[in-house]
């Protein structure tokens, strides 16, 4: 015993001796990072990793020559811990994800037959590649190969599908994609891409305000995949239920469909799957970026203002939102009514997106309880102004300021504020104005009890701004249009009370620069309309009055319309720390316009405050359209009936605020999404091709 | 196309053309309704100068913004009808200006105002896009002096007449050029580099060192050539280091002729060989397109035809009978559905046939594997992928029929591009 | 000419990798390259030389004199890290090119069950000390021959259009089958 | 667009030689072919069965193996019947037919397919199949014992080289080149005739189907090794002629070294690999364990076959 | 410095801790393993070749010093005579040592058999040297006096093919049995005395 | 907790089974696998080490300075794997015999440091206990089913025991007129035998 004690002590004694020793001696300087990596390696130097050891492995590590994942036998937790280390987003909070543009594949018409090696890269390299379109995936399955985590395989389509529970964005796809149509991004950068000219677009996308990938939610909701699809739009806009609502879904006017047939009913199958998610009983979770720790104050709660908020959460930031009302929803909670927007619809929506953790100050004024600069002193890294456009217009007729005189979105709001609905109104009204908002004054008024409400509009009905559809339901609810008609004064009963509104006919000249044609007044054509209440709704304009009391006033640059000035593509004012969307940036517009504004202020004011360079997007697609994208003749479409909105009848819904547009049910929906080509930037499926295909089967 | 000959102990021969009485003269193609020009550049939304309906005359500058460097001239008289991009190959972005002609043929009178004293500068503005594509660039180059200018008078492929042709019946005008390229380079050393059995056609007769090559393929190949000359080839970073600049023997012809006459000439000269293997010589203006001059051959394309720009070895298949002939489009050869070799899928079976003909000594057996999977720079380092000298002997002899030239193309552009983007990042 | 019998026996017949199944990670982690072949196999050599060596003089002068065999297991493996951390915070330090070379490879060599196997076997075999040392050395060199072997055949095989779910470790060992198989051509040569 | 005409498109050059994988497979088999009918007429309807159930089965087995992992059919390009066939002629007339069903399995699945198929098998799949068999079922490979049922009229009626390991060289001296040459010897059913493959093999060098230098190599490395060791100690070693003769010799330098993806394609390797196939096959006969060394020599000669092919004529151009 | 000596001590305590551990376990277990070995690998080998003994050798057996070492010697009695002695002996073979055990008559000094008790040899190869009953019978009868080889050295026993080291291993083996018994051959005789009956 | 720690267990088992989806430990796996016995056997007196090391490494990880944190590693796995190698050879000493040189060889197990370095040297006592038996274990049931496959094809028949607790005898599986494919016994046959079911565990996902 006392042998072997004494041999070992001899051993382990000399060994340790020399070693710590040698440790002294031979001390040569390492990257401090070597040996914290290496601590998280198995250190068993097995050589599995293909490495000479743990300690050449870690050097690798260090000098990126490898993968934090790099050791075989420690796992993943030393994965994890290794791209602590590193810096390396360790791929559990925002993972890389590769994300495919092209959907086209086969469908896509070819210029020649390829014969040769066999990649993408070797066809690319001869003419572009085989496919007409110049951004067509060539299905030769380059980025197959490259994937070593078999997370992408050749689908039925021709083109690569993508399994995003394999993929973990190591960016070999990207690379291999002679074509660049594969992007690795992580979800914050997949928020933030906005169209451009070269990315694979359909025609409604790159139409929408909002830029929503429609034909994916459009096939998402094909195959039954409602989250999904709600998903999908909420990557691009948080307000889907109220947009589903109250969009006037420019997409669908530039639908292929459209051109041979009616076009598929984008907006209701948005709808659809909006209220689905409402009716559930569930929020389909909504996953944020880690926090950032920085603070952006959001003015105003409006559409601008929320989809600001919503995105610069999601982006990991934390903004606190500011609003002069009691409620948040701006515009579509005060100025939409309630029978097109249900109070509780909204209220349900918000939530969600309050509920990502966003701080909301409610009933606090700028320019009375605050100012940019305080919000400034209070360390937010960026303000967003986001106030809206609640200033109407006023018609600067005489008589304006009688008794029964109000303004349009004053008036709307007074309504949407009495949760009760009873204001008291007139007998006989007349609004002035062609817009939404004076369409919802007349809607509104009639639901109040008034008996006989009308619409003077100085031009014709061809003209009016307002939606088609919402001056069809007028119309069906017995509104009377005065077209071609100029208001010139209100008279007075001699109370103070409004007897009258005198208006002047008009008929139509020349065209002026808007190309509609110019009201011309008919000399002594007054005739007067026996109202007792006049609603003027003609437009509206930022409301900046407390721009007097901002100290930073004189850097800030205002426009004669009253809007902040700003960078169109960046939404930059002329400080830098103010951004700005929405109406107050663009004067009145849709909805979607504003939710579109803010998502683009949220990717500046993100570029701000992580300190880059603050960029348009390059080849900005806004409002224009790619040009090989529009087709005058869509071959292949057999007709098929678009699905029309159920609607309460007119009797129901005069006597009541509730809600006249109803919601399609799930077998329309399904018959509306299979209308969709699902079209890409040149090619689309067309219908006879699936009905072949259906027959074939 | 010739096939393996029973016994396959010896490898296939193949003789350039050389130019004998036999060649008749070039047949004048008619100028065609509308003539398409490249502009080698890529075309950003629009053109600051250049709209659809602007009136160009023949042999007039044309390029897309004010101060550019890349031009074209236009071969014909008339308007511009359209104006697109044009993806060529290798990812190589230019823009198509197409031309509709005008019954008179109008010259441009700017380049003769230009024309003297002829310098550097002119030739770079107005004979960069004349026929033969003289590669002026090289010459201007200030950072890698070019001490040796080699005219390739021979054939840069198989079955193509064109340029020995040139050679032979514009010596005057390919001497006037070498004195322009002296007076204007100010080097001395000119080479004119001919296939030995064509020599004495030409000593004497022109005012340059002549330098005979063997007149079997592949040794008149430009990258040859060069290995000839200065035992070097180029590797990742280019020809630019190597001092040496190559110009084709037309090219020469054009820049004589244009500074003797006063006008850019518009014409090329094209060997035009049809499905039968009947070789034609045509004259037509750049920018024709290729269906008119096939047309007048009385050649007819069928679905899965193949029409190539260039000779059987090196050429590039075009993908439409409307595509224009180029500056430097020396032949267009038609290959019926019939003949056409296909590729396969079949991978090496290291037969090594490749090997044994390959005139640079590349280990194309191991170099097709790597590139095959992608490992371009691997090839690069271990495999000597830049000692290829892109003849194309490898594939014609390729048992599993592989296309070992395009991988070996596709490996340098590849390269090429992966070096260029890690110099940006590094900027 | 028995040292050479020694020799052959065992690079070739006797094979560490292939016939007796010792140092098989490495042998599959560092034959993916040859140039890092190469390099574990000069270590190799260089290390089992030298552990060969100190384990027979521990077993020899130490353990044996006092009945405390079953102790060299851990005497030995003690030893062995022991030697080659020393080796290398030396190369690190005094000959960098050295190091660069070679020296990287050596911690791969401390759990190398070859190096561990073959000081077990010598002194199993009761070996003298200079057959001991050719033995180390044979062994080594027969590890570094397979590895550069292997080495070859990979660099084909990794670029090859192997079946997905071969591909990597699986090919890898069944070509280390096959190369084992092959080296059955040396048997009873000695 | 539907209108113009679709024209095929590839890269340079636009001309072929003719040559392909099929053409190669096929002429091989045919160089082959004599050596088989040869050991037809000697050992009669087995061998047929042998080699019809050996085409067979290696085709069937490559045709399974495309089918499970869902790659195009490759049967059409003749390999796998190749294969079939050189395995059959290597085996005994006598081999079971489960014998022959695990033969071609580990050539084409085990030899080629797994490592991607035709051109990515490292080793000979003949050699390798017969090298695992040969250890697992010895006596089905012994000739002596394989062949004991069989009424053969050749010279002698045992194996010459297991005589040769047995009995040393005076046991087999009077075997006769001539008879040895013709075939009339015991050994696998198609590599015994030395003319009939010797033929083939001349046909397939002149087609440049194999290449002459390891053919040459091969034999020479037999003949001068073989040369060397009965000039050391003729008692105990046999002459050259005799081991150039017997066995697998010829069929291994004309049929099996030369398989093209497993040998080098530069000249001074390919003297190297084949020579170096030659000796070993000597030294295993002479001094190894086993009767015939031709088979493990192959496959030694496949391990080298990636580090001999390094050695290469420099390439234009490259200045280190 | 502190660090240092921590490092060393932690070391050397481990060490010495192992190695008392250790040591206590060896002690523990070694009966149990020699009594293994006699009655698992040496007991079977010694009693086929002794099949025909009238005794049970492995009982009957005794410890003989040689030197500085002990032996393990058996006994076998036939015919009521003890006059066969197994002596164990080892000897390098292709793989690692090749253990056997050698009978010799000592009335006539012939080999009465021999068998190898352990080795770790290539199956098929030269483990048939353990499995292979033809080849350890041609040891059988052979007088000690001869040196023992195999026929490719010019002895006498044909080795087992492909097995060439593994034979020779067993007959170098077998000359050391030989050596061992010659040298004690006067002890072994006083030791059986009496033994038998 | 009480799934943490089971998932710790069952990795081993299957997701991160060594040495199909750690390919490591090889020697051992291709050098005893000749028999289903001889793998089981090998699996568990390396699962012990595991299992003890991982233990006592776990509880001295707070003392063991990071320097000669290896060193310290090696020396208490050594002691493990002498006591299993007394242990063996005075209770299963046949068993001892056919293992051989491998036994001492555990101590240079990849698996085994591995997991005391990466796992036990990071992790709690109750932890670390399960990741060693899973580990353990999951190495056992591979060197179990190669040898059970090796010893099937290469002898037709499965015969053994485990320390004499439990004994199993299939003759002639494959019927009397098998023919044992003996290449699956030797060593080359190691090689490709774990390769082909390399591949197949391959085949079968890991989640």
């Amino acid at each position: 015993m006392t042998i072997a004690i004494l041999v070992m002590l001899g051993i382990g004694a000399t060994c340790g001796i020399i070693l710590s020793v040698a440790s002294k001696v031979f001390y040569v300087y390492e990257d401090p990072r070597i040996a914290e990596v290496e601590y998280f390696m198995a250190g068993a130097n097995c050589g599995g990793c293909g490495f000479a050891g743990c300690g050449s492995a870690a050097v690798g590590v260090v000098e990126g020559k490898t993968g934090p994942s790099v050791c075989v036998v420690a796992g993943l937790e030393a994965a994890t811990n290794i791209a602590t280390v590193m810096g390396v987003d360790p791929g559990t909070a925002e993972p890389l994800k590769s994300l495919n543009a092209c959907s086209g594949g086969d469908r896509a018409d070819d210029k020649f037959i390829y014969n040769g090696a066999d990649t993408c890269a070797a066809m690319t390299a001869l003419y572009g590649g085989q496919r007409v379109c110049s951004i067509g995936c060539m299905g030769k399955g380059d980025c197959v190969k490259s994937c070593q985590f078999d997370a992408i395989h050749m689908g039925p389509q021709g083109f690569p599908v993508i399994d995003e529970f394999k993929c973990v964005g190591c960016g070999a796809c990207e690379t291999a994609c002679p074509k660049g149509l594969l992007s690795v991004k992580t979800m914050s950068q997949r928020l933030l891409v906005f169209n451009q000219e070269d990315h694979a677009l359909a025609p409604c996308q790159q139409t929408c305000p909002a830029e929503i990938d429609i034909p994916k939610y459009i096939r998402l909701i094909k195959e039954g995949d409602y989250e999904g699809a709600v998903n999908t739009i909420r990557e691009r806009n948080p307000l889907l239920l109220s947009c589903g609502r109250v969009c006037p879904h420019p997409c669908e006017e530039y639908c292929r469909r459209g051109l041979e047939d009616e076009s598929v009913s984008i907006n209701q199958l948005k709808r659809f799957v909006a209220d689905y998610e409402m009716n559930s009983g569930r929020r389909f979770p909504i996953a944020c970026a880690p926090d950032t720790g920085k603070r952006v104050a959001v003015i105003g709660g409006g559409p601008a203002g929320v989809s600001c908020a919503y995105f610069l959460r999601r982006l990991g930031h934390h903004p606190t939102i500011y609003d002069a009302m009691p409620k948040l929803g701006g515009i579509t909670r005060y100025g939409i009514p309630e029978y097109r927007l249900p109070d509780d619809v909204l209220d349900w929506e918000i939530e969600g997106i309050l509920n990502l953790g966003i701080d909301v100050n409610y009933d606090t004024c700028i320019g009375k309880d605050f100012t940019i600069q305080s919000l400034r002193d209070e360390g937010y890294d960026a303000v967003f102004m986001g106030i809206g456009a609640w200033k109407d217009y006023t018609l600067g007729i005489k008589g304006e300021d009688l008794k029964g005189v109000s303004q349009g979105i004053n008036f709307l709001s007074t309504v949407a504020s009495h949760p009760e609905k009873t204001i008291p109104v007139g007998k006989r009204a007349a609004v002035v104005g062609g817009g939404n908002s004076a369409i919802d004054c007349v809607r509104t008024l009639l639901r109040l009890g008034c008996e006989k409400v009308y619409i003077v509009y100085r031009r014709t009905r061809k003209e009016m701004p307002a939606n088609e559809v919402e001056i069809v339901a007028s119309e069906h609810e017995g509104i009377n249009f005065q077209f071609l008609a100029a208001p010139t004064r209100v008279i007075d009963d001699g109370q103070g009370n409004v007897k009258g509104l005198e208006y002047l006919q008009m008929e139509l000249g020349e065209p002026d620069a808007s190309g509609r044609r110019r009201p011309v007044p008919i000399e002594g054509s007054e005739t007067i309309l026996d109202v007792d209440m006049v609603i003027s709704a003609i437009s509206q304009q930022p409301d900046i009055g407390f721009m007097e009391g901002e100290p930073d006033k004189e850097n800030i640059t205002i426009t004669r319309w009253n809007t902040f000035d700003n960078d169109p593509e960046t939404l930059q004012c002329s400080v830098p720390y103010l951004f700005t969307g929405g109406d107050v940036a663009t004067g009145p517009s849709l909805v979607v316009d504003a939710i579109g504004g803010g998502r683009r202020a949220a990717r500046a004011i993100h570029q701000y405050i992580t300190g880059e360079e603050i960029t348009g997007t390059p080849r900005s697609l806004r409002s224009r359209h790619i040009p090989e994208s529009l087709f005058e003749v869509v071959p292949g479409v057999i007709k098929s009936p678009r699905t029309p909105m159920p609607e309460l009848p007119v009797a129901q819904r005069i006597t009541s605020m509730s809600e006249v547009d109803l919601v399609i049910s799930e077998a329309d929906a399904a018959h509306e999404s299979n209308r969709c080509l699902n079209c890409c930037r040149i090619c689309y499926d067309p219908d006879q091709k699936k009905a072949q295909d259906q027959n074939a089967a | 196309m010739r096939k393996r000959s029973f016994f396959g102990l010896s490898g296939p021969r193949f003789n350039y053309e050389l130019a004998t009485a036999a060649v008749g003269d070039p047949v004048a193609i008619p100028i065609p309704e509308t003539v398409t020009l490249y502009i080698k550049q890529e075309l950003k939304r629009t053109s600051s100068i250049l709209k659809v309906g602007t009136p160009v005359k023949t042999g007039q500058r044309l390029v897309l913004d004010e101060g550019s460097e890349i031009c074209t001239i236009s071969s014909v008289t008339g308007t511009i009808c359209a104006i697109a991009p044009f993806l060529a190959d290798y990812g190589r972005a230019w823009t198509a200006v197409s031309i509709k002609t005008e019954g008179k043929d109008t010259a441009d009178t700017e380049f003769a105002g230009a024309s003297e004293p002829p310098s550097l500068d002119t030739l770079n503005r107005y004979l960069a896009a004349c026929p033969g594509e003289p590669n002026i660039g090289p010459l201007m180059d200030e950072r890698n002096p070019v001490h040796t200018i080699v005219i390739t008078g021979g054939n840069s492929d198989l079955l193509i007449d064109t340029s020995l042709y040139v050679l032979k019946n514009n010596a005057d005008a390919v001497n006037s050029g070498i004195e322009i390229l002296r007076k204007t380079t100010g080097i001395e050393e000119i080479v004119i580099v001919v296939p030995e059995e064509s020599v004495q056609n030409y000593s004497g007769h022109l005012d340059a060192r002549i330098q005979a090559v063997s007149s079997r393929y592949p040794y008149a190949q430009p990258l040859m050539v060069l290995h000839h000359l200065t035992g070097r080839l180029p590797d990742e970073r280019g020809m630019a280091p190597m001092g040496v600049c190559l110009i084709r023997a037309e090219a020469v012809a054009a820049i004589g002729q244009a500074f003797s006459t006063g006008r850019l000439p518009v014409e090329k000269t094209i060997t035009v060989i049809d499905k039968n293997g009947v070789k034609h010589l045509a004259r037509a203006r750049v920018g024709t397109p290729v269906g008119n001059l096939l047309k007048t051959f009385g050649v007819e394309i069928n679905d899965r035809d193949k029409i190539i720009f260039g000779g059987p070895m090196t050429g590039s298949a075009i993908f439409s009978e409307d595509l224009p002939i180029g500056p430097d489009t020396d032949a267009i050869l038609v290959q019926d559905k019939s003949v056409i070799p296909l590729y396969s899928d079949y991978p090496c079976i290291n037969c090594g046939d490749c090997v044994r003909i390959c005139p640079a000594n590349v280990p194309v057996n191991m170099l097709v594997r790597f590139l095959e999977a992608g490992q371009y720079a691997d090839g690069a380092d271990l495999y000597d992928l830049y000692a290829c000298i892109e003849c194309g002997l490898c594939s014609y002899v390729c048992s599993s029929r592989i296309p070992i030239y395009q991988y070996i193309k596709l490996a340098k552009y590849e390269l090429d591009r992966i070096i260029s983007a890690e110099e940006m990042n590094e900027q | 000419m028995e040292y050479i019998e020694i020799i052959i026996a065992t690079i070739f017949v006797n094979n560490i990798l292939l016939a007796q199944f010792l140092g098989n990670c490495p042998f599959l982690g560092t034959s993916k390259k040859m140039e890092t072949a190469v390099g574990m196999a000069m270590a190799v050599i260089f290390v089992l030389v030298m552990a060969g060596v100190m384990t027979w003089l521990i077993f020899n002068y130490l353990l044996l004199p006092n009945k405390l065999v079953f102790l060299r297991t851990i005497a030995f493996i003690l030893v062995i890290a022991s030697l080659v951390q020393f080796v290398e915070m030396f190369l690190k330090k005094s000959i960098p090119a050295l190091y660069a070379g070679l020296g990287i490879f050596l911690p791969l060599i401390t759990t190398n069950c070859a190096v561990f196997g073959v000081c077990v076997l010598n002194i199993d075999k009761e070996l003298g000390f200079l057959p001991a040392l050719v033995t180390s050395f044979g062994y080594a060199a027969g590890f570094g021959l397979a590895l550069i072997i292997f080495a070859g055949l990979r660099e084909r095989i990794l670029i090859a259009r192997v079946p997905k779910p071969l591909q990597d470790t699986s090919i890898a060992l069944i070509t280390a089958g096959v190369i084992s198989l092959s080296f059955y051509a040396f048997r009873g040569m000695v | 667009m539907n209108s113009k005409k679709m024209l095929i498109v590839s890269h340079a050059p636009f001309w072929h030689d003719g040559s392909g994988i099929p053409e190669r497979s096929y002429h091989t088999i045919i160089a082959a072919l004599p050596a088989a009918f040869v050991g037809i007429a000697y050992y009669g309807a087995p061998a047929l069965g042998v080699i019809s159930l050996a085409v067979a089965s290696a085709i069937l087995w490559e045709l399974l193996l495309n089918y499970a992992g869902k790659r195009p059919i490759t049967v059409g390009n003749g390999n796998a019947a190749l294969i079939g066939l050189l395995t059959a002629m290597v085996l005994p007339a006598s081999a079971p037919w489960w014998l022959v069903l695990i033969g071609t399995f580990l050539a084409i699945i085990i030899g080629i397919q797994i490592f991607g198929g035709i051109g990515a098998n490292p080793f000979n799949p003949v050699a390798l199949a017969i090298a695992i068999l040969m250890v697992s079922y010895k006596s089905h490979l012994d000739f002596d014992t394989a062949l004991v049922n069989f009424t053969l009229d050749f010279p002698s009626t045992t194996d010459p080289l297991a005589a040769l390991k047995a009995f040393g060289p005076a046991a087999v001296e009077d075997l006769n080149p001539v008879d040895l040459f013709m075939g009339r010897q015991v050994g696998g059913l198609g590599s015994s005739c030395g003319l009939a493959l010797a033929l083939g093999g001349i046909y397939l060098m002149l087609r440049g189907i194999i290449r002459w230098e390891i053919s040459i190599a091969f034999i020479a490395g037999v003949f001068i090794s073989a040369m060397l060791f009965n000039m050391a100690d003729p008692v105990r070693y046999a002459p050259p002629m005799f081991h150039l003769l017997t066995g697998y010799t010829l069929i291994g330098a004309f049929f099996l070294a030369t398989e093209s993806s497993s040998s080098p394609v530069n000249f001074i390797p390919m003297l190297v690999y084949g020579a170096l196939g030659g000796v070993m096959a000597v030294l295993i006969r002479n001094i190894g364990v086993y009767v015939d060394g031709v088979i493990f020599a192959i496959l030694l000669i496949n391990l080298i076959n990636p580090l001999v092919d390094k050695i290469r004529p420099k390439a234009i151009g490259k200045v280190a | 410095m502190g660090e240092m000596i921590k490092m060393v001590m932690v070391l050397t305590i481990l060490s010495v801790i192992s190695g008392g551990g250790l040591k206590g376990l060896e002690e523990w277990a070694k009966p149990k393993i020699e009594n293994n070995v006699m009655n698992l690998v040496k007991g079977p080998a010694i009693r086929q070749i002794l099949e025909a003994a009238d005794n049970d050798p492995v009982e009957d057996r005794f410890k003989i010093k040689d030197g500085d070492q002990e032996l393990n010697i058996f006994v076998g009695v036939f015919g009521g005579k003890a006059d066969t002695v197994v002596v164990e002996s080892s000897a390098n073979g292709f793989a690692d040592k090749v253990g056997m055990v050698v009978a010799i008559n000592m009335t006539d000094d012939t080999l009465r058999g021999m068998a190898v008790t352990t080795h770790k040899e290539t199956p098929g190869l030269g483990a048939m040297a353990k499995d292979d009953p033809n080849f350890s019978a041609q040891f059988a009868g052979k007088n000690i006096t001869d040196s023992f080889g195999v026929t490719n050295d010019g002895g006498q026993i044909s080795a087992l093919s492909g097995a060439t080291i593994t034979s020779r291993a067993v007959c170098s083996g077998i000359n050391q049995a030989v050596d061992t018994y010659n040298r004690l051959k006067p002890q072994l005789q006083e030791q059986i005395k009496g033994m038998g009956n | 907790m009480a799934k943490s720690i089971a998932s710790e267990f069952t990795k081993g088992l299957w997701k991160e089974v060594p040495p199909f989806r750690l390919v490591l430990g090889l020697c051992p796996v291709l050098g005893v696998t000749t028999s289903m016995k001889n793998g089981i056997g090998m699996g568990l007196a390396t699962t012990f080490v595991l299992l003890c090391s991982n233990i006592l490494v776990s509880l001295l990880r707070k003392v063991i300075p990071a320097k000669v944190r290896i060193a310290c590693f090696i020396i208490i796995i050594a002691t493990f794997v002498i006591v299993v190698e007394q242990m063996m050879q005075a209770f299963a000493y046949t068993l001892f015999l056919d293992l051989g040189v491998f036994i001492p060889l555990i101590v240079v197990n990849c698996i085994v440091l591995g997991r005391a370095e990466a796992f036990a040297s990071k992790n709690g006592v109750v932890k670390s206990t399960a990741d060693g038996l899973g580990i353990g274990l999951g190495f056992t049931w591979a060197l179990g089913l190669l040898g059970a496959v090796r010893e099937l094809i290469g002898t037709g028949s499965l015969k053994g025991d485990v320390f004499g607790l439990i004994h199993w005898d299939v003759p002639n599986i494959f019927g009397a007129s098998f023919e044992p494919f003996g290449f699956a016994v030797q060593a080359p046959g190691a090689f490709v035998i774990l390769g082909l079911l390399l591949c197949a565990m391959n085949l079968i996902p890991s989640k």
